[in-house]
């Protein structure tokens, strides 16, 4: 089973992301099971989602401490919040962000990979500056570095599952499948 | 320097949770400053419940009593009883409640306090519809708008209802005092707070509260969406002082309630018709509020 | 501010009474206002029309940001008649 | 200390004077009227110099006595029936807000039908909102559990709101003597309530608040532990109360000639009196059998529901009230009380006198024939017009 936290601010999408990610990994045969930090959703707050993915039925409820996957769809929450704590050290960060961050900042020796989803967003008319919504850029490039759930499954819950602009939220999937690059982990 | 237009003292904190741009932090602000400390806030369940934010904080240096949905007006009552039994006469108390909790869950409550002439003040922050779950419609949730719950489809155009009017209904219940009051205008704000904390009996405050995350605009436009509502003369600013109504803000020229409607998400499925038959509600109400106040 | 991690930290009946000053907002923001004092009037608009009291005036009558506390909504800059605050974007 | 014949609404109504109250809030429902309606002529007269505040619900007299609470003032209210259950959300709240208040509750059915005879349903469905609840016998019992309840309620280990039920007409418009103790000696039992835990103008202080998951547990933990205190502290408030006055009623579990009884009854209310009675005419007979007359539902004595079942082989709970689904909600915690003990006597549920059914010695003497079969049914309506014979399990 593999588990994957997301992190953002309320109103960037990060709940619909999960819930897309649910969409594509049960488009592929697979259980999914997300579901949001049920807490204060504040324009600007830090929001947490989470999802389960396996090839049986989910037999857990709990949230999620120890995640394979943590997604990051802001990065200047690495200023507050501690994205990585529990992240397994053989498990993968992917970041929205322009350049690899320093890894000891980041407190995670393992798998980072990182793409400009916000550019890409921005570039697709998704949002706006002050709220880019880098949901369906950042799934793009979970569906590359995560080995979990494939681009086509991906565009496919994109399709049905996004409030506005599916076109524009596709086309932004598929460019950051392209763009996202990974930096391997350090330890062996 | 430029003197201080309204009291200084700041009774609310910063480091609460509301969204950026919230207007109802604003309304708990200019309140706060025009009340002072010697007051007693009881809130029910809405966006203040949790923008006062979580234990062990609290956002507010004055006590804030938390309430049932439905019974602010009871609270209210309570408070004040338990301070004139207990020697505390000098205390402010007030009931500070969103639209949804006072107009719909919370009428009967409110109408109650009115009815039995509870000396203290109950103000309402009307942002226009249930917006800590999430933007819902409540019966304060102006014509047309959309929310999750008035959606915009084939079959449906946002709200198919008129704004209930809380200043007629609470008028109609001959409270001692009751204004309306816009954060865009804080010294006509602070200036009725004051003027109302003078008086004795219950007094009632409609507040606007723009909300940016709920009627759909950025959050830096808060104050002059506000001032725009009162100039398309959708939130006209006035008092009922003893039945006697008097308009506060009066302008030369009134702006098309368009300009209002377009700034906003909320508004923006409107057609031209849509827009007009808005336009002639407001038109009427305005005259009718010119009626009121001619009759002295 | 004190910690309550258990049972018995508990005041007795649930009351908090810890200010929420201890609580720093700024991570909030995207956009920070940056105050041109060459330009200010020091009308006080931007202290009166900030909804996080994250404006305070200084003894000489300057407005200053509290970062701390600042959400970035931008009301400031937007209410400045002589447009004497840009909102500049955070770095990543 | 003097005698007057009076109500047991009128008792309630004088004990709340005796304590001083300082805010009443209350909305009138049959049968509860008379309480507070006795409430409004004694703050007329200036007898008793409390805020009333006539509410316009039910749901708002529960919250103006939080209000008040919060702020540290000793309130009172009262209700029934449909009124109680209107509360049901603020009764929640005052354990939760540790409010102190006290309220009397005039048992009346729950509509559909409407029914204005006595039941326990009312109180019985609020057993889970962390009220303390007494079930009083006489008139007697209602003004001096009422007074204790205060000592009760604003005790310091124990700050939770106490319920004292008297049944509808059986009480609530029945007049009997009743001892009235005098202002000096309730002072003496009932000191001014100390404002510990109320709000003060001018402080930084949240009453409610709001927490996320790391805090609620804990929170709630402190009202169960307020309530294993009670359990303790009654006996105490019950004994000095004795002291003053002269009078006792029995504790939590009240028995009355168990010692070497084969069966004993548990009752509640009014229905205990019309049974002790006929203990007494059935023991004449050379049958051994006692009572139990549960005065006090929670904190739920346990132990003494034990005890009782450590010599009394038969034990048979007499419920005003059903749960549906289930069975009485009291032979439910009495069944719940043994399992966890030594001892396993036949225990069985006689659901008697809903809806104002008088609850007659013969319906009291079929309960304990009943009760000596050795095989009957585990839950029987007595007294319920069925064309078949048998009243078994509902």
């Amino acid at each position: 089973m593999l588990e994957v936290r997301f992190h953002g601010r309320g109103g960037q999408g990060s709940v619909i992301a999960s819930e897309l990610l649910a969409q594509a990994a049960f488009l592929e045969g697979m259980y999914p099971q997300s579901f949001p930090f049920f807490g204060v959703e504040r324009r600007g707050a830090p929001v947490t989602a989470y999802s389960r993915i396996d090839s049986r039925p989910i037999s857990v409820r709990t949230s999620i401490t120890t995640p394979d996957i943590v997604v990051v769809l802001d990065s200047s929450l690495l200023r507050t919040v501690t994205v990585t704590s529990g992240l397994k050290p053989h498990g993968l960060l992917l970041l929205n962000s322009e350049g690899f961050p320093d890894q000891t900042r980041v407190g995670f020796s393992g798998r980072i990979a990182t793409v400009d989803a916000t550019g890409i967003a921005l570039a697709h008319g998704l949002g706006s500056k002050s709220v880019p919504i880098v949901n369906t850029a950042i799934l793009g490039a979970f569906a590359r570095v995560s080995g979990v759930v494939t681009l086509e499954s991906v565009l496919k819950a994109i399709e049905k599952g996004v409030p506005a602009k599916p076109d524009a939220n596709r086309e932004a999937a598929a460019e950051a499948f392209e763009q996202v690059r990974v930096l391997e982990a350090v330890v062996a | 320097m430029a003197r201080l237009t309204i009291p200084a003292e700041e009774l609310m904190r910063p480091g609460h949770s509301a969204c950026p741009g919230c207007g109802a932090t604003l309304v708990m602000r200019y309140l706060l400053k025009g009340l002072g400390p010697n007051t007693i806030v009881t809130v029910p369940a809405c966006c203040w419940t949790v923008i006062g934010t979580s234990f062990p904080t609290t956002a507010l240096s004055v006590p804030m009593i938390d309430c049932a949905f439905e019974a602010t007006g009871a609270s209210v009552s309570g408070l004040r009883a338990a301070a004139d039994a207990l020697g505390l006469t000098d205390v402010t108390i007030v009931g500070f409640a969103g639209d949804g909790g006072t107009a719909d869950i919370g009428l009967q409550a409110l109408s109650g306090m009115l009815e039995r002439r509870t000396d203290a003040i109950y103000l309402m922050y009307d942002n226009e519809a249930y917006m800590n779950t999430g933007n819902q419609r409540s019966g304060s949730t102006p014509l047309g708008a959309w929310t999750t719950t008035t959606p915009v489809d084939a079959e449906s155009r946002g709200k198919l209802e008129s704004k209930k009017d809380m200043m007629a209904i609470v008028a109609a219940h001959r409270p001692a005092y009751a204004a309306t009051v816009n954060i865009a205008f804080p010294e006509d704000f602070v200036r009725k707070v004051e003027k109302a904390k003078r008086i004795t009996g219950s007094r009632f405050f409609h507040a606007l509260a723009p909300c940016p995350p709920g009627w759909r605009y950025s959050a830096e436009k808060t104050i002059a969406l506000g001032r725009l509502a009162t100039d398309v003369n959708v939130f006209p600013l006035y008092e009922v002082v003893d039945g006697r109504y008097r308009i506060t803000r009066k302008l030369g020229r009134v702006k098309s309630v368009a300009e209002y409607l377009k700034a906003q998400g909320r508004f923006s499925h409107l057609t031209e018709n849509e827009i007009a038959a808005i336009q002639s509600e407001v038109d009427a109400k305005w005259k009718r509020l010119l009626e009121l106040e001619a009759l002295g | 501010m004190t910690s309550y991690e258990t049972e018995e930290d508990l005041p007795d009946a649930p009351i908090a009474s810890e200010p929420t000053d201890s609580i720093k907002t700024a991570s909030w923001r995207t956009f920070r206002p940056v105050i041109k004092l060459e330009k200010c009037t020091k009308c006080n608009v931007c202290w009166k029309f900030c909804p996080d009291v994250a404006i305070e005036i200084n003894e000489e009558g300057w407005p200053v940001v509290l970062l701390d506390y600042c959400k970035g909504c931008g009301i400031c800059a937007e209410e400045c008649k002589p447009l004497a605050i840009e909102m500049v974007k955070e770095e990543g | 200390m003097v005698q007057v014949v009076m109500s047991g609404n009128h008792a309630s109504s004088y004990a709340a004077k005796l304590a001083r109250v300082q805010v009443i809030a209350a909305y009138p429902i049959t049968p509860q009227t008379t309480i507070v309606e006795k409430l409004a002529t004694f703050v007329a007269s200036g007898e008793l110099p409390a805020q009333y505040i006539k509410v316009e619900s039910e749901h708002s007299a529960l919250q103006a006595c939080i209000g008040a609470a919060a702020l540290g003032a000793r309130t009172f209210t009262a209700t029934s029936s449909q009124g109680l259950l209107l509360m049901h959300e603020l009764l929640h709240w005052a354990s939760g807000a540790r409010a102190p208040i006290v309220m009397g509750v005039v048992n009346r059915a729950v509509a559909p039908p409407w029914s204005l005879g006595t039941d326990h349903t009312d109180t019985m469905s609020q057993r889970d909102t962390g009220w303390i609840q007494f079930y009083a016998e006489s008139n007697q019992e209602v003004l001096d559990t009422t007074l204790i309840a205060y000592r009760l309620a604003e005790d310091p280990d124990v700050r939770l709101p106490v319920m004292v039920a008297e049944d509808a007409f059986y009480l609530s418009h029945t007049v009997e003597p009743v001892d009235v103790p005098s202002q000096d000696d309730v002072d003496r039992f009932l000191p001014p309530l100390a404002r510990a835990f109320a709000v003060r103008p001018g402080e930084t202080q949240r009453y409610g608040s709001f927490v996320g998951p790391e805090l609620y547990m804990e929170f709630r933990y402190q009202v169960a532990k307020a309530m294993k205190r009670a359990a303790h502290v009654r006996p105490q408030v019950e004994e000095e109360y004795r002291r003053i006055t002269g009078r006792h009623h029995g504790g939590s579990l009240a028995a009355y000639r168990v010692d070497d009884a084969d069966a004993v009854l548990i009752t509640m209310g009014t229905a205990s009196t019309t049974a002790r009675s006929v203990v007494d005419t059935l023991r004449a007979r050379g049958k051994k059998i006692g009572l139990a007359k549960l005065r006090l539902f929670r904190p739920f004595p346990v132990d003494k529901v034990c005890e009782l079942a450590a010599t009394v082989g038969r034990i048979g709970v007499m419920d005003r009230c059903y749960t549906y689904g289930a069975a009485g909600p009291a032979y439910t915690e009495v069944v719940a009380a043994l399992f966890g003990g030594l001892h396993r006597p036949i225990v069985r549920n006689f659901i008697a006198g809903l809806g104002g059914r008088d609850v007659t010695p013969e319906a009291i003497e079929e309960m304990y024939e009943s009760l000596l079969k050795d095989r009957g049914p585990e839950v029987e309506w007595v007294g319920l017009k069925r064309r078949k014979g048998v009243t078994t399990h509902g």
